[in-house]
C-alpha cells in the first residue's frame, strides 16, 4: 500500500531531524534524494517513495527553507529527461543518471529538433550507425537551450532509414562531453543567445547510452515532449497577474499615455487572460489527481496567442519609450525574462511562445484530433521508407 | 470553491438534460415557436414541480431546495443547450432573486413550488450599470401608469413585479396589457408591459441592480449551454458530411477554427463556472467586488463566445444552416439576443474597468 | 474592324430616331436588341454590335429615360445564362434564347446545387439518362431564385457515373414548364423564401436543350461561375456608404446609444468598409479592360465579412429594439432588401453572404491556389469513378 | 485620378528596384545595423543623386524632378521591401516638405541634389493630431535649449529642421547634440537631439501638423512595401519548405490564413495609392478633408496590416524566423516602429471618427 499523507511527513521530519541543513548543500541533496524525499512518486531507490505526485507538497513544506535544487538551470532535466529515463531506463541506467540529475551536479539538455525538421519532428536525419557495439552519431541540431554546460543530452537519432518515419529512431543519451560534440551559440531575433546549435561529428555512444529499444525513439519522445508541453502551459497565476499585470502597471503610471482605442484593447485582453487563467486553474483541478491529456495544448496556445497581444500593446502603449530597445548585445542568456527586461523584448520573446514546445499549429492540429476527434489530413508520409520522403 | 461540477450537480444535470430530451427536441422547439403557445408550460411544471428547478435558489424554509447559483447554473446550461421556451431564467432566476430580496414569503413559496410564475418587468436589454428608465409612475393612490418595452416572460407570466424608482410593486399580470412582439430570439419573446391606473402593492426597497447583475453572471451559462450545442452539433456534422470525398472535418482549415472555438468554449465554462461559484453563498468580506467582476467577466465572455460559435455553426453547417428547417439559427437568434440581454460585452468590460482599476482616458 | 465610341454612338442616336419610347415597352426591347444595342460586346444579330463592352455605357447614357428591361428579376440570365449560351449554345439556342432572355419575356433560374452537393458541386447526382433520342432527368436541386416564375432554366446533371465527377456531367437549358418540375419555397432563417427546392422526376429534355458537349458541362458551369462571383462582389459604393453607411446613420441619430466599445468598433469596420471600396474601384480600373479573374474572389470574401460585421453591431447598438424583429412571416421574396427590412433580417441575411456564390472557405482556397500558387491538398477523388466516392 | 501605377512611376520602381537589389540585399543589411554606420551613404548618394529620388517633391525650378506623392510613394514602397537604411523618408519627404512650406530655396537646392540631408527634428512618436511637446525654447539671441527625443535619420543629417512653437529654425548638426539609442527598429535608429546655447536661424511660420499628416499618409506606402516583402518571402518560403513530406503551403489552414493576409494586403495598396494620389497636386477646393481622412484611412489600415503580416511571416518561417540570421525580423521590428510612428493606427481612427462625422460618446 502507498504511503499516506501522514506517513510521508514523518519521512520528511525524520530526515530534517537527522541532516542538518546548514550542512554541505550538495550533501544534503544527495541525502534527500536517497530519503525518498526528491519526487515521492518515484519508486523508492531512485529518489522516491512510491508515493501518490501530490504528496510532494507535504516534503516541500517540511524541508522549506533547506538547501534546494535550481528547478531554471534543472528544466530539461527534471521536466523531461527524469521522466523519460524513468519510463524506459535500464535498472542501470536509472541508477547512473536519475541522483545527479536531480541534484543538479549533472545538468541536462535536448537534441530533437533539427534545421530540417521542425513540426515534422519524426522526420530528423542525423543518423546513428552501429559501430562495434557502439553507436556512431552525425548530424545538426538546434534550439538546444544550456548545452553549453549540461554534461548529458536527451537524443532522438535515425538508425534504420529504409523503413517509414517512425519506424526508424531510436533514442539516446548524448555525452556532451564526448569528442565531436560542438556547441554553437544561436542568437535570436531579441539579439541573445538562450538557445544552441549542435553540432555532432562522429561522437561515438555506447549501447548503454541507448534508451528504449532500437527503432522505438517515437514512442520514447513522445513521453517526453507531453511532459515538456504540460510544463508550459501550466504555471499558476493570481488574477491580474503575469503579463497582464506588467501592462497594467504600465497602464496605471501613465494617464497622458491614455486611449479609447488602447483602453478598448486593454480590457479585451484583460478579461481574456482572466478566462484563461481560470481555465487553467480548472484544468489543473482537473488533472490534480490524473495525467498530463491533450487539454494542457490549449492552455499553451492560449498563452502564447495573449503574450502576444499582451506585449504587442504595451510597445504601442509607450509610443516614443517603444521605440527604443533595452539592449541588442550578442550574449548567452540562460531563459526568459519577461520581468527585468524592456517592453521591445517582451514583443519579440513571445513571438517564440507560438513556435517552442510545438507550434500553434501543430497544436491546434492536436486539439481538433484527439480532443474533438476530428479525422485527420490524407497522410502522404505514413508507409515511405524515410530515405524516400520528399525533401 | 471548486470550477468542477460535483456529482450532486452532475445528477441534476442528467434529470433535467433526460427530461428535455424526452420532451423538448429541436423539432419540437421549432413548431412550437410559431404556435399560439411559444412556451411550454406543461414541460415547465414538471420541470419547476416534479424535479424541482423552479425553487432552487429558494431556502428550505420557503418550501424551496436551498441551493445556489452553482445549481441554478447547471440547469441554465441544459435550458441553453436546448434553447427550452421554459420562463426558468426570468421566473426562478430574475423574478425571484428579486422577491427574496424583499422578502415575500407566500409569493416565493408559489414561484419555488411552479404553481406560480412571475417575471420582472424590466427591459432585458437592462443593463446592471445604468439606472433603469423611468417609464413607470406611481399615482398617490398606488395605481401605476406607464410602459416596460421588451419584457422576456411577460407573457407567461402570473405576477409581474414591476420596480419604479427604489421600490418593487406587484401587479397581477391579467390587470396589466402585455403584448408580444416579433422578437429576434424566437425562444424567449419580449413583449411591451403596458400599466394605466393599473392597482399594485408596494412589496419594499429593492436594489434592482444586484438583481440584474446576478441575473448577467447566471446568463453567461445559459450561453454556454448555447455554445456547447453549437460546438457538438457542429461537430457532428462535419464528420458525417463530405465534400471532396472527405468528411469536411478532416480539412485543417476547419480544424484549426474548431480547435480555436474549443478553446473559447473552454474558457467560457470556466469564467461562467467562477461567476456561478461566487455568486453563491456565503457572501464573504470584500465579495461583493469579486462577485462583480466574475459575473462582468462571465457576461463579457460568454457573450461573445456564444455569439461567436452560433455564427461559426451556420457557416460551417453550409446551406442547411441558413434554413429554417435546422434548430441552428433558433441558438443563434438566442445567443444575439442574450449578447444584448442584462449589459453587453462592452458594458461588462467598462465594468471590469472600474473593478480592475484600469482606469479609462479622461 | 470593331465600332469606336462614336459609331456605337450613331447606333443607338439612329434607332432612338426610329422607335418611339413611348409606345409599347416590349415591342421598343425587341427592337432594341435587334438594333444590336442590348449588349453591345455580344455579336451582331444576336443584340449586340460586336463592339467592346466598355462601350455599353454609351448605349445607356443615350437610351436613358427610354423603357429599360428588370435586371433584379433577370439578374440569372443576365449574369449567368447568357453568357453561358453565348460560349457554348448552338446558333440554333442562341438565336432561341438569348432575345426573350434580354427583353425579360422568358425569365431564367439556375438548377446547380444540391443538398448532397454544396461546394463540392462536382460531385452532383441529378441524373439525366438517354432514352430515345431524349434525356430523362431525376434528382433535386435546391437554392433556386425565381424557379417559381422561370420559363428555363440552367441546369447541371450527371450523364455518365462511371467516370472521375468532373468528367461525367452535361449541362442543359431546363424546362420548367415541363412536366416532372415541382418548384416548392424554402423558408431561409430570416422567416422568408427567397430561394426554392426544385423536384426533378422522370423530366424529359429534348436534345436540343444540351448546352455543349456531353461530359463538357464542369467546364461550361465554369464560365456560368466565374460571371457569377464577379457579380457578387462587384458593384461600385461611394465612400461611407451602403451598409456601412446605413450603420453610420444610425450612430449619427442615437447619441445615447453610443458606447466607446461601440464607437471603436464603428471606426475600425469604417475603415475596413472604405480599404474595402477603394480596393473594388482599383479592381475594377484593373479589369475594366480585361476579364474576371480570380482576384475579384478577394472582393467577395470582403464584402461577406464586412457584411456580417456591420450588420451586427447595427443589432447590438439598437439594443432594446435589437431584440424585436420585424416580421417571421413565410412568404416568398424576390431577393435581398438590405435597406427596407429591419437590422434583425439584415443581420441574419447576412449570414448566406459567406455561403451563397461560393462559401468563403472555397473562395479562400481559389485566392491560394489561383492568385497566390500555393499547391493544392492531396486530392482523394480526382480518379475515382463517382458512383465509387464516399458519401 | 487612378489607384492604379502609371508606367511612368513604374518605371521609377524598376529603377530603385534594381539599384536595391543590387547594392542592399538583406544579408547587406543586416550586417550594416550593427556597424558603426548604420545607414548606407555611399548607396544614399547614388540613388538620391543619379536616380533623383531625393528631389521629387520638389519644383523643377529649386533643382527637384517637380513630381508628386504618387512618385514618393512608389520610391517608399521599394525602400520598405528592402528595408533600406536610408534617408530618403527623413530628408526628401518630411525635411523637405517642412522646407517646401517655408520656401527656403538654397537648402532645398541642396537636399534635392542629394548633396545635403536634413531631418524635421521631431519626434519619430509625433501625432499629427495633437500638439508637439514643447521641449525646445529660443533665447532672443536665437539660441536654442532642450531636447528632442526618438528623432529619425537625425544621425545623418547635416541640417536639422526644428519646430519651436508655429516657427521653423535651421540648426546645423554638428551644433547639436545627438546621441543614438539602441532602437527597436534597427534600419531607422532614433536618437535625442539636444541644444544648449546653440545657434539657429528662423526660416519662418510652419503648420507642422499638416507634415506630419502628410508623412503619415506616405508612410503608408513604405509599410505596403513591408508588407509585400513579408508575404512574398512568406509565400516563397512555404512552397519550399516541407513538412509531412508536403510543403508547408499545401495545408488548407496556411492556405486561408495567406490567402487573408492577400486580401489585407490588397486593400493595403488600394490605400496607400488613394492617400498617395490624394496627397499630390492639385489641391483642389474641399481637397483638405479628403486628404486628412485618405491618410488617415491608409495610415491606420496600412499599419496594421503591415504589422499582421510580419507577424505572421515570423510564424510561419518557424524557429528560423525567430533567428536573428533571417532578415524577416528586421521587418517585423520596421512594421513594429512604423505602427507608432507618426500616429497609431488608433489616433488615426479617431481622426476618421471627426472626419467622416461618427462622433465619439459623451
Amino acid at each position: 500500500m502507498a504511503l499516506d499523507e501522514e506517513a510521508v511527513r514523518e519521512r520528511a521530519v525524520a530526515f530534517l531531524a537527522a541532516h542538518d541543513p546548514a550542512g554541505d548543500r550538495l550533501e544534503f541533496l544527495r541525502a534527500r534524494f536517497d530519503a525518498g524525499l526528491a519526487w515521492v512518486h518515484f519508486p523508492e531507490g531512485l529518489g522516491g517513495l512510491g508515493a501518490a505526485r501530490e504528496l510532494q507538497h507535504v516534503v516541500e513544506h517540511e524541508l522549506a527553507g533547506t538547501p534546494q535544487i535550481n528547478p531554471g538551470l534543472q528544466t530539461i532535466g527534471l521536466g523531461m529527461a527524469a521522466p523519460t529515463i524513468l519510463a524506459f531506463g535500464t535498472d542501470e541506467q536509472r541508477g547512473r543518471f536519475l541522483r545527479p540529475l536531480w541534484t543538479g551536479e549533472e545538468i541536462w539538455c535536448q537534441l530533437f529538433s533539427e534545421p530540417g525538421a521542425g513540426s515534422d519532428l519524426a522526420t530528423l536525419g542525423t543518423r546513428a550507425v552501429r559501430d562495434a557495439g557502439e553507436w556512431v552519431v552525425d548530424g545538426q541540431k538546434v534550439w538546444t537551450s544550456g548545452a553549453h554546460h549540461s554534461r548529458w543530452a536527451i537524443l532522438v537519432a535515425r538508425t534504420d532509414p529504409d523503413v517509414p518515419k517512425h519506424r526508424g529512431l531510436t533514442y539516446f543519451v548524448c555525452d556532451m562531453h564526448a569528442p565531436g560534440v560542438e556547441v554553437r551559440p544561436l542568437r535570436q531575433i531579441t539579439g541573445e543567445a538562450e538557445f544552441n546549435e549542435v553540432f555532432l561529428t562522429g561522437v561515438r555512444l555506447g549501447d548503454d547510452l541507448r534508451l528504449g529499444e532500437i527503432g522505438d525513439g517515437w514512442r520514447v519522445a513522445q513521453t517526453t515532449l507531453m511532459n515538456e508541453r504540460v510544463a508550459i502551459g501550466g504555471a499558476p497565476v493570481k488574477r491580474g497577474g503575469g503579463m497582464v499585470g506588467l501592462l497594467s502597471e504600465v497602464w496605471r503610471s501613465r494617464p497622458e499615455a491614455r486611449t479609447h482605442d488602447l483602453h478598448q484593447r486593454l480590457l479585451r485582453l484583460w478579461v481574456e487572460a482572466e478566462v484563461t487563467r481560470l481555465a487553467g486553474t480548472r484544468l489543473r483541478e482537473q488533472l490534480s489527481a490524473g495525467q498530463p491529456g491533450p487539454e494542457g495544448s490549449g492552455m499553451k496556445l492560449a498563452f502564447a496567442s495573449l503574450n502576444q497581444a499582451l506585449s504587442g500593446l504595451d510597445v504601442e502603449l509607450r509610443g516614443e519609450e517603444g521605440l527604443a530597445y533595452d539592449d541588442w548585445t550578442f550574449r548567452r542568456s540562460e531563459g526568459v525574462d519577461f520581468v527585468g527586461r524592456g517592453s521591445g523584448y517582451r514583443y519579440l520573446r513571445a513571438k517564440g511562445n507560438s513556435i517552442e514546445g510545438g507550434t500553434s499549429e501543430i497544436l491546434r492540429n492536436i486539439v481538433a484530433e484527439r480532443v474533438l476527434g476530428l479525422p485527420s489530413e490524407p497522410r502522404v508520409d505514413k508507409d515511405v521508407p524515410w530515405k524516400d520522403l520528399p525533401r | 470553491m471548486t470550477l468542477l461540477y460535483t456529482e450532486v450537480e452532475e445528477e441534476l444535470r442528467a434529470s433535467v438534460r433526460d427530461l428535455l430530451t424526452d420532451r423538448c427536441p429541436a423539432d419540437a422547439v421549432l413548431k412550437r415557436v410559431e404556435s399560439e403557445a411559444p412556451y411550454d408550460m406543461d414541460l415547465w411544471k414538471t420541470l419547476a414541480g416534479d424535479i424541482g428547478v423552479a425553487g432552487l435558489l429558494v431556502p428550505e424554509d420557503y418550501g424551496g431546495a436551498g441551493a445556489s447559483a452553482r445549481e441554478v447554473a447547471v440547469v441554465l446550461e441544459e435550458l441553453g443547450r436546448a434553447v427550452a421556451p421554459l420562463p426558468f431564467f426570468t421566473s426562478s432566476v430574475l423574478a425571484t432573486k428579486a422577491l427574496l430580496s424583499v422578502g415575500e414569503e407566500d409569493l416565493i413559496q408559489e414561484l419555488a413550488s411552479g404553481e406560480a410564475t412571475a417575471a420582472l418587468a424590466v427591459s432585458l436589454a437592462a443593463s446592471p450599470y445604468r439606472p433603469l428608465p423611468e417609464t413607470v409612475t406611481v399615482t398617490d393612490g398606488g395605481l401605476l401608469n406607464g410602459e416596460i418595452r421588451a419584457v422576456a416572460g411577460a407573457d407567461v407570466a402570473d405576477v409581474l413585479l414591476v420596480p419604479v424608482g427604489t421600490a418593487l410593486y406587484r401587479v397581477e399580470a391579467e390587470n396589466a396589457r402585455i403584448e408580444v412582439l416579433p422578437s429576434l430570439d424566437l425562444t424567449r419573446p419580449i413583449a411591451t408591459v403596458t400599466f394605466s391606473d393599473t392597482p399594485a402593492s408596494a412589496l419594499g426597497g429593492l436594489d434592482v441592480r444586484s438583481v440584474l447583475n446576478f441575473g448577467a453572471g447566471l446568463l453567461a451559462s445559459e450561453q454556454l449551454g448555447v455554445a456547447e450545442w453549437c460546438l457538438g452539433t457542429t461537430l457532428a456534422y462535419i464528420k458525417e458530411r463530405r465534400q471532396f470525398a472527405r468528411p469536411v472535418g478532416s480539412f485543417q482549415a476547419i480544424k484549426h477554427r474548431m480547435a480555436d472555438l474549443w478553446l473559447d468554449v473552454v474558457r467560457a465554462r470556466a469564467a461562467a463556472r467562477n461567476a456561478a461559484d461566487l455568486l453563491s453563498p456565503p457572501d464573504g468580506v470584500e465579495a461583493a467586488g469579486g462577485r462583480e467582476l466574475a459575473a462582468a467577466v462571465a457576461k463579457s465572455w460568454c457573450s461573445e463566445v456564444a455569439l461567436h460559435v452560433a455564427e461559426e455553426s451556420v457557416q460551417l453547417h453550409g446551406g442547411i444552416g441558413m434554413t429554417w428547417e435546422h434548430p441552428v439559427h433558433l441558438y443563434l437568434k438566442r445567443a444575439k439576443a442574450t449578447e444584448i440581454a442584462l449589459g453587453t460585452p462592452g458594458a461588462h468590460r467598462e465594468a471590469v474597468a472600474a473593478l480592475a482599476d484600469l482606469p479609462a482616458p479622461v
